[in-house]
Parts: structure tokens; C-alpha cells; sequence
């Protein structure tokens, strides 16, 4: 037996749960979709994907870390972080779901980021099963189930509603929170649609896509591999893979002058960038091929090298849909392990 | 980290009067990086500057905000200071708490608020401010004298004596300009022709003066020390070199109906002229808008009489280009057209005529050889009236709000010799006010009315009507005895306003040199650089400037040759170091920063860079002649990338004052 | 948006040094008054603003921007303002695309000579802003106080 | 097509008039072509492709080799608007001309995937094409969708099928399309309220992420540093972190390409977050045709650009605070 809610109840739920916390959804934009506060008469995007992941929950775009107030020659320190509300994310993909872990790998291990943290502890995630995956998406390549995106409480479509899982305390907290909105159903539907989905999984063109000849111990052949330069022989060095990527996260710190004092944020920094990484004697990483390079290794050996195995990319294929000029990841793979299996 | 001084002043009570300067220079004092923050009663006086010289040397400033007048007053005194105690001139801004604070505001609260964010911009843009070095560019020893009338001939003689070559520059195919038109001057009645005259002949005596007459300005390029000017010499038809002014030519003409431009189209002249006997130079001209032979091709009487044989109908428009260390505008002045003003019924009557017309009338070279006879009848006029004030302190619509300032004089000099000559005339000046401000001039106007019985009334003259019997009734008031007055005179005088010469407007634009709203030369300070345009290298001499007398137009003219000669005794100008430069680094080669100089200071040069992958390539960026580059600005606004930037109005400085206004 | 009765917009002028900066300095020897929040930034030429510029001001809390220069045809460097004029109108016509109010930019020809015209100009360019109320679409809020 | 491109291609490269061909390679999916430069007949004859999605521009790339140490003769594939860019280029100093073997291709527009997939199309495995319709093969079953449907939105409105600049053509040259509509939504937009547009582009700029994909494959944009890149410029931002950045950035981008943005479209085709950016510089296209004369940047490779040119009786800045709507 599972929890079940009838679609026509799906607002119902929205609006029990932002009683006790701010609920996002994703919604609808120009030809894409976004994480919007839900409010009545918010309409849920049916869409796959988000056009930007929701790693902004936690580890927003741009942060205020703190400032300074000048009045004359008088310097003041103001901390200006403010109480953090619970909030709810609904809608998030197994793919996303993962990039979270990751995410955490990097933010809360020591030192622990209490900019992340605070933002991570307040957050619940509502995941949701992918009924329709798009021919952009490998998430199996990295061992992730696009039918049971373990989040907080899973939510699995079929039968005109939704099966309602809870994964963690928080999860059954929350459910049980609701009390009585939820009716038991029997599982089979919703275990048919995961098979469901689970057929088309299979049926994907990147399905045969594996990491075989990458990881942590691939350093040396791969980073010196011929295909690199072939590879970004068309980036273009924007940050649009790294910004709607779910796991990048990287980010530089900057000072604003607002004319009456300081405030230093930090912000979204992209390996491709020119200036990344730039200091005093110049770029280390002088061509956009060690730019390129650097992206590519570090989710595929850097990462994994240094985070038990784990790979720095979840398969969501936003990379692959939104490149201007069409490199990503997964032309990187196959080129480098066709290149390296002809060795 | 900077290390500013902050000098606030009190003008007197100028700005003390209205902002708290003791209050300015204590919070502009709490500012970063400002050291010591005084204020003091003249900043410019000697003690003041001396206050700044000590603390640049006490305080070790590395930038000084003065919080004083305008920078266009004392901008150069300060930054002069700044240099004695050894800081570079340019680490100096100025905050104008004067004209743009302390005189346009009332309350005291606002003004020093405002004075104090003035120096805050100041302080903000002075950190920013880099040492400059001045360069320097050669002075070509040569001036450029553009008109050729009493002002510019004056001005020619006066550079010349000190050595220095002068071209003039004269539309007319004579020098000489409105002078040589007039019968006797104010207020000593001598005879302009006797006065003038020696001084045509000594120009064009003169070994350094060289007279491009019935010749235009076409074009103007360079900069002060070094322009470079096009001259076109129109085509007048006939070998200067050759003619040698006998004058047979103008009598052989069959062509004889072409109204005499210097009788006012009085009288007739032929086709080919020369325009009064003592021209310079005394060469013949013709005209091609009547020249039968030009037109049809069939004449050519000039051409057979001509023993110099000086004729040559293919003539062409000659440009003649020239080097020029300064150029002096002596452009002078017009009469305004008085058609429009049908009240005074000049368009209807023969026998209303403007002043100029009366001085051809009563000049022995005139139409009349000197007797005053009326224009329709040619019989001598009992009764004349003048009117005063014909299109000057108008409303705009009507004429020019300003007064004309010659009226009143010439007119006295008009009716006195009327009267003088023929007693038998009354003659009648209407007038709004008299103004005689002038050495003997007021002693002059009351000759005119006590010794010589002209009748002066105060009051406008409201019409003109021609009556059937040829006379002219005019109707006026009488503010005085507040009556209305009908008068039947036989000649009518208008005294109308005069303008700046229809060509002063483009070569203002040629010059770069501004201009006020009634088309006059604006002077660089009304009472301090009064000979001087704003546009360096660029003086200003006689009526082109506002109107004039002879006297002073030529007193002027001589000033403006004082600061010529100031300027041409020099060997090298110091370059404005406010100029447009460009960082390599950024510089693209786009050539946007080319397109829009307007003096062709950005060229590109090909120099080889080590690119970021460390190969190297030979790359195309700009590069800036510091000495043509005059310091608009308009390549640093075309350059996307932020590579031209403007020394001294820089990008950041400026972004840097907005942030203090606006915070 | 409500008007502030107290509103006293922050306005910034840039004025080329030969024409209306000296008309400004000719207002003010004439004593002809405009209001205190008009600040004036000294630049060699109307060519020289950038619309950096203007954009930077009202990120930084100006409520109105004017650019004054020399009357077409009078440009101290002959051809400046021509170049200004062309940047200043595509400029503003871009803003007020953008949605953001077309009257708070203003670009006017003022002479050496016409302090008056300065004067008048101020008067009625804070006129117009106090009635357009505070910017709040082309703000940065971080700069606000 | 393709293939009469390909055995140009590797003429040219054998019989040494050029070293380096500039064209499409195939992607994962049937639709995602990636610009990349050739040097040997087996690459091209292996990976040359040219199909209804090689809509990037790649005269840009053209100014990326030239920039590289070697002086190598480049052959380039340019379709009628990227012929526009090229000359743009040239105008610019950005490409030597004389190094470039230009094969001007005829076109009728490109398909953009993101349009199938707006349609509802999802899981792609492969497209054909089908006369005036794509026959579109998913996970889900095959799909149809015409031809017009597919097409950018870019081409929909194309302004010129004609080649500017080539020393041959492969295809058929086309004229300059009158009436194209292509200011349509900017003339819809300026007849909005103030209020309209302005809830309109902050409701489109707010998405902005600042990726810098716009300005990185621009071909007006080739500054050796972008003044918000440069921490010297007192203007370099990252990331957007107020709404004001937004702007700042979008305008400033904008009007810097102002005169020189040939309109080829690639901004609003590359940018992640949808942003009809295209729209920012049809506007001053717009505007600089309405007050200025028609000007067509790239048209040629010598004429000033309309900000860097005048007439003395150009329109006052106040015809911007007279016109219809506020």
C-alpha cells in the first residue's frame, strides 16, 4: 500500500504545505521552465526538466556573504545573513536529486559551508519520478533510477495521481504533517509506471553510455589525450554548461563598491571563463583547450578521485541541450574512450 | 594610498556668504584618504596659494581639491601653485561651489549640502587622477588675418611690425571693408577715405603682409600653433600680376547696368570694375554674373583694350593652402535689411533710405558726388528725418535685442553736417534713448542739438507714408510733450541695426569657435580674454565680436594683434596632456576610434604581441598623436572594449564622480 | 507609484566645458537660480559621456540625467555633438523600450551665452523629474541607502 | 549539398589553395552540429557535415584561426547571413580578407530543434527530412512537423538570402527579402505602455544567468577583453546580482554592437535561458533605419557605421520623448 493524491488535489497539497512552508514548482517560461514560490492558481510545469537545476536552493547564483558600511573613515562589519525559512522544492528529477549529494560532498565536508548548510538543513525536497525521459538524458550512466528519485518523499505519477513515498524522517515528517489529504492505494500502478519508465530508459540513445575509462586512477592517460583539442576546437568559453549544470560549483568572491560601502558576495564562476582561476602572473590555463579540459576532467577523474568514485556529473542533460555550439559531455566520453580503447 | 589636501573658499562673502565653508572643509575633511582640510578667505590671492604650496610640502599631498570658483577661472592659477611646491599641475580638481552653488542658491543648509558633495565628486575623481607631462608642438610663424577691413588691416599692420608675415584674407576685390564707404567719422569729422587709405597703401606696401583679396576661407584644419587653412582665390578673370589698375577696361565695358554694390546700387557699374579709385589692390575684377562674354561668349572688349593684356576669361578658382600659427577673425559687420519693416515704407519710397545710403549721398565719391540730393527727384530735401533704433533692442521676432551702439554717433554726424552744409534743411532725429558713451562723444551730440538747431525727439516714429506730392508724411509721438506729430519730410534716414557678416557663421564652424545666439564671436572671457576666441589660436578682432566704433575696433584689433604676436614670438606650445591614449593590451584595431576624430590624431600601427597562449602575433591597434589629439573624447565613447581612454576626463574618474553625486 | 510630497530628486548634469559648463557658470554669475539637487559633472565634450555613464548614475540613485553640449553645429571640436546626438537618441529610445520612463533623460543645447537657458532648463528638467517620482526600474538596490 | 561541399572542400585542400576548411561536424543526436575547422581530405570525407541544423555562424571562427600564429588560407562555408558577418569582420580589421577562400552557400533557412521540441516533439532520435515537412523519430514514435514549423525564428523572419562576399557559390544566391517582418515584435513591443514593456523585459532579463554566451558567439563582439570582463573597467560584473546588472549588461551589450550587428540572431539562438535577445538590437536596427537611413551592417566592407558617421540635420534626441506611447 502507498499514499496516493488524485491530481485535483495536487493544489490542495500546495496549499496544506505552504502553510507550513514556502513551496517551490516549477513553471512554465519562454520555452523553458523555472522554480517559482507556489502561490494560488500557479499552474505545475509538465515539463522534464528545469531549464537551470535546482542547485540555486541551496547554493544560489549570487550571495551576500557580508558588508561593510564606510561613513567617512569609519569602516562598520554588518553579518548580513537572516533567519532562514523552511521551504519545500517540488518537482525535482532524480538526476537533481542526486546532484545534491554531491553538492554536499563539496560543500560539507570540512570546512563546512554554513552559507550551504543553513540553506541545505531548511530544505526539503519533493521528488518526482520522470515518466517521459528525453533523448538527452544518461542519468543511468551513473547508476541513478530516473523512476525513484529517492528525495525526501518521492512522488511517482500514474493512475490520475501521484504515489507518495517518503525516503527520510524529514520526508515522513513532512507527510505525516499533512495528516489526512492523502489516501492509501494499492502500489501496482504506480510500480507499472516505474517500469514503465524503466522500458524507455532502456530504449534511449545515450543508454549504452558507460564510464568505462574514466574515474579517479585515469589521470595520466586522459590528461594528456590528442582528443582534447579537437574537443573545445569550437568553444566558444561561455558558462552556459556550468550554469545549468546541477553539480558545477565553482564560484569566485567579488567585492561591490556601492558608493557608501562594501558588500562582498560571491557568485556562479565558470571553468571556461577566461579569467578563472586568473591571478597576479596571469592564467595558468593559458587556451580554452586546458579550459575545456579542466571541466571535463574534473567530473570525470578529479572528482571520483577524490570523492570515493563518485562522478561530478548526474546525467541530466541539460549541457547537451543547451550548448550554443553542441560539445558536452558525452561527445568528451565517447571520443576519449574510443580514443583510448584504440591505444 | 592618496594623500589629499582640501582647501575651501570663501570668495568674501561670494561663497562664505551662502554656503558654511567652515563646515564644508570639516566634513570633507573626515573623507579617506583626505589629510588636512582648511578653508581661508581668497584661495586665490597669494597667501592663499602660498596655504596650498606649504600644505603639499607639510602633508606630503598627493592630490589637492580646491573648493572654490569656477575651473574655468582659476583652474590654471591652482595647478600653477600645486607645481611650485613640486606636485604635478594635473593632480588638482577643482569643486565649483561659486557659480554652481554659492550664487545659484539661497539657502544655506542646501548650498553647503550641496558644495560638499561638489567636493566629494572632486575628492573622488582626484584619486583617480594621474601625473601628466605636458608635450609640446612648434608654432609656424605665420598669421592668418580672415577679412580685410579697418579691423583686420589694423591688426595686419600691427603683427607685421613686429616681424611677423600675415596673410589677409579679403572677400571683396579690394580691402578696406565698410570704412572706405563712409563720407566723415565721429566725433572728429575727419574724412575716413583720408585716414584709411595710408593704411590700404602701407599693406600692401608692407613685405610681410600678403593680401589674397576677393578670396574666400574654404576649409580650416590643425590647431593652435599649426593650421592649416584652404584659401580659394575666386576666379576674377584678370592676371593680378598683369593689371596695372588704369581702369580702361572699366570704361570700355559695354556692359553698364550692374547695380555698384559700393554705391549701395545706387548708381551703375560696368561688368569688369574695380571698386573706387583708391582699391588695393587696384586691380580689376570681373563679374560673371553680368560679363556678356562670360555668359554668351561673344564681347571680349576688355580683353582687346587691355595693353597689359591682364584678360584671361578661363580663369579658374584657385586653392591656395597655408600654414598658419594663428588666425584672427575680422569678419566685421552688415547692416540689417530694413524691407521688412513696412512702417518706415523703404521698400515704397526712393526717398527712404537706410544710413549708409545717406553717408554714399553725402560722400564726394558717391553717386551724387557728395550733394545730398533726393533718390527719386534728384532735388535737394528741406526736411529730414531720422529714425533711430530701425531693428536693434527689438523683440527677437522683429530685429536684434541689442543696441547697434554706432546709431546714435553716426547720426549726430549726419544731421550736424546736414545742417552744416545746408542750413536751409530741418532735420528731425526720433530716438529711444541717446547714448554718447564715448571720449568727446557727448560733447558731439550736443553740438548737433545746440549749436547746429537739430531737432531731437524723443519717441518712435509709428509709420511712413509717400504722399502724392512726393513728400513723406511721417507720423510719431512725442513722449516728451506727449503729443502726436505729423511731419511732411522729403527724405526719410533709417538707422538700421547692424549684424555680423553672413559668412561669420560658417567659418565659425571651420574655426571650431563658438558663436552667441545673435551670430557673434563669443570671446574666451567677456572682460578678461576679450580679444580671444574660446578655440586656442583663434582671436577675434573689430565687429565680428558685438558692435563697434572705428576707435575701438581699432584699439581691438590691435589688442588682438598684441595677443598674436604673444603667441607667434613663442617657439613651442605646451600640448594639452588631457588626451586621448590607448591601451595596446586592449585596443582591437576596430577603427570606430579613427571614423570619428576630428582631426586624424588615431593612427594604426602593426605591432607584434604576445598572445595568451604565449605564441606571439603581429597585431593591428591604434595609436594616438598626443600633439593633433585635442581631448573630445568622442573615440573614448567608440571604443567598446574601454581601450581609448581620455587622460584627465577618464573613464573611471568621471564614473567615480557620478558614484559621489549620486550616493 | 505614489509621489513622495517630499521627494527631492537626485539629478545629474553633464555639461561640456565650452558651452554649458560656461553656461552654467554664466547662470550663476547672473545669480538666475535652479534648484540644489542639480549636479553638475565637467566633461571636455558631449562626446565624451558614455552611456556608461548615464546607466552608472541612475544605478547609483540619480532620479534624472541630463547631458548638455554645445548647440549643433557650435561643437568646440566641430563634430562632438553630432556623434552625441546620434548615441544620446538611440540610447534613450532603447530605455524607453526597456520600458523604463523616457523623461528622465534629457539631452539639451546650451551656449556659452545662455545662462538663462541653463537656468530655465534646470528648473523645468526638476520639475519634471519631482513629478516622475524616485527611479526605481533602472536602480541598483544594493546602492540604496 | 553536403556533398558537392565536401569534394570542393577537398579540391581546395589538395591542390593547395587552402590549408584549413571551416564547416559543421555531426553531433549525438541528428541535430546538434558543431562548427569545427579541417585540415585533411579523410576528416572531411569522415566528419564533413551540412544540413537543415548547421545554422552557427562560423564566420567568427574564421577570426579565431587568423588570430593563431599560422598564416594558413582558410576555406570557409558561409551562409547568406554569416556573409554578412564576414564582412562586418573585415570592415573591422578582424580578418584578413586576402587569407580567406569564401564558398558562399545558398540557403532557405535553418531548422532549430528547440522549435520541434516547443512543439511537444520529445525523445529525438532522429530526423529526416521530408520536402516541406521533418519526419521526426522519438522514443515515443515518429512525429511529423512542417518544414515552416521547424524553422529558426531567425530564418522565419530572414532579412537576405544573398551572399555578400564569396569567391564561389554552391547552392543559388539569393535577393534581399523585402518586408521581411523582422521588426515586427519591436514594433509590437513599442506599441505596448511603458509599463507593458517594462513588466515584458523583466520578466525576460530577469532569467539572464550572465553565461556570456551572447556576447562570446557574437561576431560583433570581438573585443580583446569585454569591458565586463575587465576589473579595470569600473563596470565588470560576473554574475547579475541586482536587476540593474541585467540591464546594464543587456544594454551596454547591445549598444556596443549598435551599427555593427549585422542581425544574424545567434545571441537569441545560443542564449540557454531563451531570452529573445535579437529584439534589443532589431530595436536600434530599427531605430537607426527610421532616423538615419536604412543601413545594413555588413552590406559591404567600407561605409561608416551610422554612430560613427552624422548628417548635421539628424533628429534631436527629444523625438525619443515626443513619440506615441510612454
Amino acid at each position: 500500500m502507498m499514499l496516493y493524491l488524485a491530481k485535483d488535489k495536487l493544489d490542495v497539497f500546495f496549499e496544506k504545505a505552504s502553510e507550513k512552508l514556502n513551496v517551490y514548482v516549477p513553471v512554465d517560461n519562454t520555452n523553458g521552465s523555472a522554480y517559482r514560490k507556489w502561490t494560488p492558481g500557479t499552474v505545475v510545469s509538465k515539463g522534464l526538466h528545469t531549464t537551470k537545476s535546482a542547485k540555486d536552493f541551496f547554493f544560489p547564483q549570487t550571495e551576500n556573504l557580508v558588508e561593510f558600511k564606510m561613513s567617512g573613515k569609519a569602516i562598520e562589519i554588518i553579518d548580513p545573513r537572516r533567519e532562514t525559512e523552511d521551504y519545500a522544492v517540488f518537482g525535482v528529477r532524480a538526476c537533481d536529486v542526486r546532484s545534491f549529494g554531491i553538492l554536499d560532498k563539496v560543500f560539507l565536508s570540512d570546512p563546512v559551508d554554513t552559507y550551504y548548510k543553513n540553506r541545505r538543513e531548511h530544505g526539503l525536497i519533493l521528488g518526482l519520478s520522470c515518466g517521459r525521459p528525453a533523448e538527452t538524458c544518461f542519468c543511468g550512466t551513473f547508476g541513478i533510477d530516473a523512476a525513484e528519485p529517492m528525495a525526501d518523499v518521492d512522488f511517482t505519477e500514474a493512475d490520475n495521481g501521484y504515489y507518495i513515498k517518503a525516503n527520510t524522517e524529514k520526508g515522513e515528517a513532512f507527510v505525516a504533517s499533512l495528516g489526512d489529504i492523502f489516501e492509501d492505494r494499492d502500489a501496482a500502478p504506480a510500480e507499472e509506471a516505474k517500469a514503465k519508465t524503466r522500458e524507455v530508459l532502456k530504449k534511449l540513445p545515450l543508454s549504452n553510455l558507460t564510464t568505462d575509462g574514466f574515474g579517479g586512477d585515469k589521470l595520466d592517460e586522459l590528461f594528456d589525450a590528442a582528443g582534447w583539442a579537437d574537443l573545445s576546437e569550437a568553444c566558444i568559453g561561455c558558462g552556459t554548461c556550468t550554469f545549468v549544470c546541477p553539480t558545477c560549483q565553482c564560484y569566485d568572491i567579488r567585492d561591490y563598491d556601492t558608493g557608501h560601502g562594501i558588500k562582498r558576495f560571491r557568485c556562479w564562476d565558470s571553468c571556461m571563463f577566461s579569467d578563472f582561476t586568473k591571478m597576479a602572473h596571469g592564467n595558468p590555463r593559458l587556451t580554452q583547450k586546458e579550459r575545456f579540459r579542466q571541466r571535463f576532467m574534473h567530473k570525470l577523474v578529479y572528482f571520483p578521485a577524490n570523492n570515493d568514485g563518485e562522478y561530478g556529473c548526474v546525467g541530466c542533460g541539460r549541457c547537451l541541450a543547451s550548448c550554443p555550439i553542441s560539445m558536452n559531455i558525452v561527445k568528451v566520453m565517447k571520443k576519449l574512450a574510443k580514443e583510448d580503447s584504440g591505444k | 594610498m592618496q594623500r589629499i589636501g582640501v582647501f575651501v573658499c570663501h570668495c568674501g562673502t561670494n561663497i562664505a556668504g551662502t554656503v558654511d565653508v567652515k563646515a564644508v572643509a570639516e566634513a570633507l575633511g573626515r573623507e579617506p584618504s583626505v589629510v588636512t582640510s582648511v578653508d581661508y578667505q581668497y584661495m586665490c590671492s597669494e597667501s592663499g596659494q602660498n596655504l596650498i604650496k606649504d600644505a603639499i610640502r607639510d602633508y606630503k599631498l598627493t592630490g589637492v581639491v580646491v573648493c572654490s570658483c569656477s575651473p574655468r577661472m582659476h583652474e590654471n592659477t591652482f595647478r600653477k601653485a600645486a607645481a611650485a611646491a613640486g606636485l604635478n599641475p594635473y593632480m588638482v580638481e577643482i569643486a565649483n561651489i561659486r557659480e554652481q552653488c554659492s550664487w545659484i542658491h539661497k539657502d544655506v543648509a542646501e548650498a553647503t549640502e550641496k558644495a560638499i558633495i561638489l567636493g566629494r565628486a572632486a575628492i573622488a575623481k582626484v584619486q583617480l587622477n594621474a601625473p601628466l607631462v605636458a608635450g609640446e608642438s612648434p608654432v609656424i610663424k605665420r598669421a592668418l588675418v580672415i577679412g580685410g577691413g579697418i579691423a583686420g588691416i589694423q591688426t595686419a599692420l600691427d603683427i607685421a611690425d613686429a616681424g611677423f608675415e600675415v596673410d589677409i584674407v579679403e572677400k571683396q576685390p579690394t580691402i578696406g571693408g565698410k570704412m572706405t564707404q563712409l563720407d566723415k567719422t565721429f566725433p572728429t569729422l575727419d574724412c575716413a577715405a583720408c585716414i584709411l587709405t595710408p593704411k590700404m597703401v602701407e599693406c600692401a606696401q608692407n613685405e610681410l603682409i600678403n593680401i589674397y583679396s576677393y578670396s574666400e576661407v574654404d576649409a580650416v584644419s590643425g590647431f593652435v600653433g599649426n593650421f592649416s587653412v584652404k584659401i580659394r582665390k575666386k576666379a576674377r578673370y584678370v592676371d593680378e600680376t598683369k593689371c596695372t589698375g588704369c581702369g580702361l577696361c572699366t570704361e570700355k565695358c559695354p556692359q553698364k547696368k550692374v547695380p555698384n554694390e559700393f554705391n549701395l546700387g545706387m548708381d551703375n557699374r560696368r561688368a569688369v570694375y574695380i571698386p573706387f579709385a583708391q582699391a588695393v589692390p587696384k586691380v580689376a575684377t570681373i563679374d560673371a554674373d553680368y560679363c556678356t562674354m562670360l555668359k554668351t561668349g561673344k564681347c571680349g572688349v576688355c580683353s582687346k583694350v587691355c595693353t597689359a593684356g591682364a584678360i584671361n576669361y578661363k580663369q579658374t578658382d584657385e586653392i591656395v593652402e597655408r600654414q598658419y600659427g594663428a588666425i584672427v577673425v575680422a569678419t566685421g559687420f552688415n547692416p540689417i535689411k530694413v524691407d521688412k519693416y513696412d512702417e518706415y515704407a523703404y521698400g515704397q519710397s526712393k526717398d527712404v533710405i537706410t544710413s549708409l545710403e545717406f553717408e554714399r549721398l553725402t560722400n564726394a565719391a558717391g553717386p551724387t558726388s557728395g550733394k545730398l540730393l533726393r533718390p527719386s527727384d534728384g532735388k535737394h530735401p528741406h526736411k529730414i528725418v531720422f529714425i533711430q533704433c530701425v531693428g536693434s533692442r527689438c523683440t527677437p521676432e522683429k530685429g536684434k535685442s541689442y543696441c547697434s551702439k554706432i546709431c546714435c554717433m553716426y547720426t549726430a554726424k549726419h544731421a550736424m553736417l546736414t545742417r552744416e552744409k545746408y542750413p536751409d534743411t530741418e532735420v528731425y532725429v526720433f530716438y529711444i534713448d541717446v547714448r554718447t558713451p564715448g571720449k568727446n562723444f557727448d560733447e558731439f551730440y550736443r553740438r548737433a542739438t545746440e549749436e547746429y538747431g537739430v531737432h531731437y525727439i524723443k519717441g518712435m516714429v509709428g509709420k511712413v507714408s509717400p504722399k502724392a506730392d512726393g513728400t513723406l508724411e511721417v507720423q510719431a509721438s512725442d513722449l516728451i510733450m506727449n503729443e502726436q506729430l505729423r511731419i511732411d519730410a522729403d527724405l526719410v534716414v533709417l538707422a538700421a541695426a547692424i549684424e555680423p557678416d553672413k559668412s561669420a557663421r560658417p567659418l565659425a564652424t571651420m574655426l571650431t569657435a563658438s558663436m552667441d545666439t545673435n551670430d557673434f564671436f563669443t570671446e574666451a572671457h567677456p572682460k578678461l580674454r576679450p580679444v580671444e576666441s574660446p578655440t586656442a589660436g583663434i582671436f577675434l578682432s573689430g565687429a565680428c565680436q558685438g558692435p563697434k566704433d572705428i576707435p575701438e575696433t581699432v584699439s581691438q584689433a590691435g589688442a588682438a594683434a598684441a595677443k598674436v604676436i604673444g603667441l607667434l614670438a613663442k617657439n613651442k606650445l605646451t600640448c594639452n596632456p588631457c588626451v586621448a591614449h590607448s591601451d595596446e593590451l586592449l585596443c582591437n584595431g576596430c577603427s570606430q576610434c579613427a571614423n570619428v576624430c576630428p582631426y586624424g590624431a588615431i593612427t594604426y600601427i602593426e605591432k607584434e604581441f604576445v598572445m595568451p597562449d604565449r605564441s606571439k602575433k603581429i597585431r593591428r591597434v591604434a595609436s594616438v598623436n598626443p600633439a593633433v589629439c585635442q581631448g573630445c573624447g568622442a573615440c573614448t565613447v567608440t571604443c567598446p572594449s574601454g581601450a581609448m581612454d581620455l587622460h584627465g576626463f577618464s573613464n573611471r574618474q568621471i564614473m567615480a564622480e557620478v558614484d559621489a553625486i549620486c550616493k | 507609484m505614489q509621489v513622495n510630497e517630499q521627494f527631492t530628486p537626485t539629478i545629474v548634469a553633464f555639461c561640456c566645458n565650452w558651452c554649458s559648463y560656461a553656461g552654467a557658470d554664466l547662470s550663476g554669475t547672473n545669480r538666475l537660480q535652479y534648484p540644489a539637487n542639480v549636479k553638475i559633472i565637467r566633461v571636455p565634450c558631449s562626446c565624451r559621456v558614455n552611456p556608461m555613464f548615464i546607466l552608472r548614475a541612475f544605478q547609483r540613485g540619480a532620479d534624472g540625467v541630463i547631458i548638455c553640449g554645445c548647440h549643433p553645429g557650435d561643437c568646440h571640436y566641430t563634430t562632438g555633438n553630432y556623434y552625441a546626438r546620434r548615441r544620446t537618441t538611440l540610447l534613450f529610445s532603447m530605455l524607453d523600450y526597456l520600458g523604463i520612463e523616457r523623461n528622465r533623460t534629457r539631452v539639451e543645447w546650451v551656449s556659452a551665452a545662455e545662462g538663462a537657458k541653463f537656468a530655465a532648463t534646470m528648473n523645468d528638467f526638476v520639475a519634471q523629474i519631482t513629478e516622475l517620482g524616485p527611479n526605481r526600474r533602472l536602480e541598483d538596490l544594493r546602492c540604496r541607502k | 549539398m553536403q556533398e558537392v561541399m565536401k569534394k570542393r572542400a577537398i579540391e581546395l585542400l589538395s591542390d593547395g589553395t587552402v590549408a584549413k576548411v571551416i564547416g559543421w561536424m555531426p553531433g549525438e543526436f541528428s541535430y546538434d552540429m558543431t562548427p569545427a575547422v579541417f585540415t585533411t581530405a579523410e576528416e572531411i570525407e569522415s566528419n564533413f557535415v551540412y544540413n537543415d541544423f548547421c545554422g552557427a555562424n562560423v564566420s567568427k571562427y574564421v577570426m579565431r584561426e587568423q588570430k593563431k600564429a599560422s598564416d594558413a588560407k582558410i576555406l570557409v562555408f558561409l551562409k547568406p547571413c554569416d556573409t554578412y558577418s564576414f564582412n562586418q569582420l573585415t570592415a573591422e580589421h578582424k580578418i584578413v580578407r586576402e587569407n580567406v577562400y569564401v564558398i558562399g552557400v545558398g540557403c532557405d533557412g535553418m531548422a532549430d530543434v528547440e522549435k520541434i521540441k516547443a512543439a511537444g516533439i520529445e525523445g529525438i532520435t532522429g530526423i529526416e527530412s521530408d520536402g516541406d515537412k521533418f519526419i521526426v523519430k522519438t522514443v515515443y514514435g515518429d512525429e511529423t512537423i512542417a518544414r515552416a514549423d521547424a524553422l529558426a525564428e531567425r530564418c522565419a523572419a530572414c532579412k537576405s538570402k544573398k551572399l555578400t562576399v564569396y569567391d564561389e557559390i554552391i547552392g543559388e544566391d539569393g535577393e534581399v527579402v523585402e518586408n521581411s517582418g523582422r521588426f515586427d515584435l519591436v514594433a509590437k513591443l513599442e506599441a505596448m505602455s511603458a509599463d507593458e514593456r517594462f513588466e515584458f523585459w523583466r520578466n525576460e532579463l530577469s532569467r539572464c544567468i550572465r553565461c556570456n554566451a551572447c556576447r562570446n558567439v557574437c561576431p560583433a563582439c570581438t573585443c580583446e577583453q569585454c569591458v565586463f570582463d575587465n576589473p579595470k573597467s569600473g563596470i565588470d560584473q560576473k554574475a547579475a546580482a541586482d536587476s540593474f546588472e541585467e540591464n546594464m549588461f543587456h544594454i551596454i551589450r547591445a549598444f556596443h554592437v549598435a551599427g555593427r550587428c549585422t542581425d544574424c540572431g545567434e545571441c537569441s539562438r545560443v542564449c540557454p535561458q531563451h531570452i529573445p535577445l535579437h529584439l534589443l538590437n532589431r530595436k536600434f536596427i530599427k531605430d537607426i533605419n527610421e532616423l538615419y537611413g536604412d543601413y545594413q551592417a555588413g552590406d559591404d566592407t567600407e561605409s561608416k557605421h551610422p554612430l560613427t558617421s552624422f548628417t548635421y540635420d539628424d533628429a534631436e534626441p527629444s523625438v525619443i520623448h515626443e513619440r506615441g506611447n510612454e
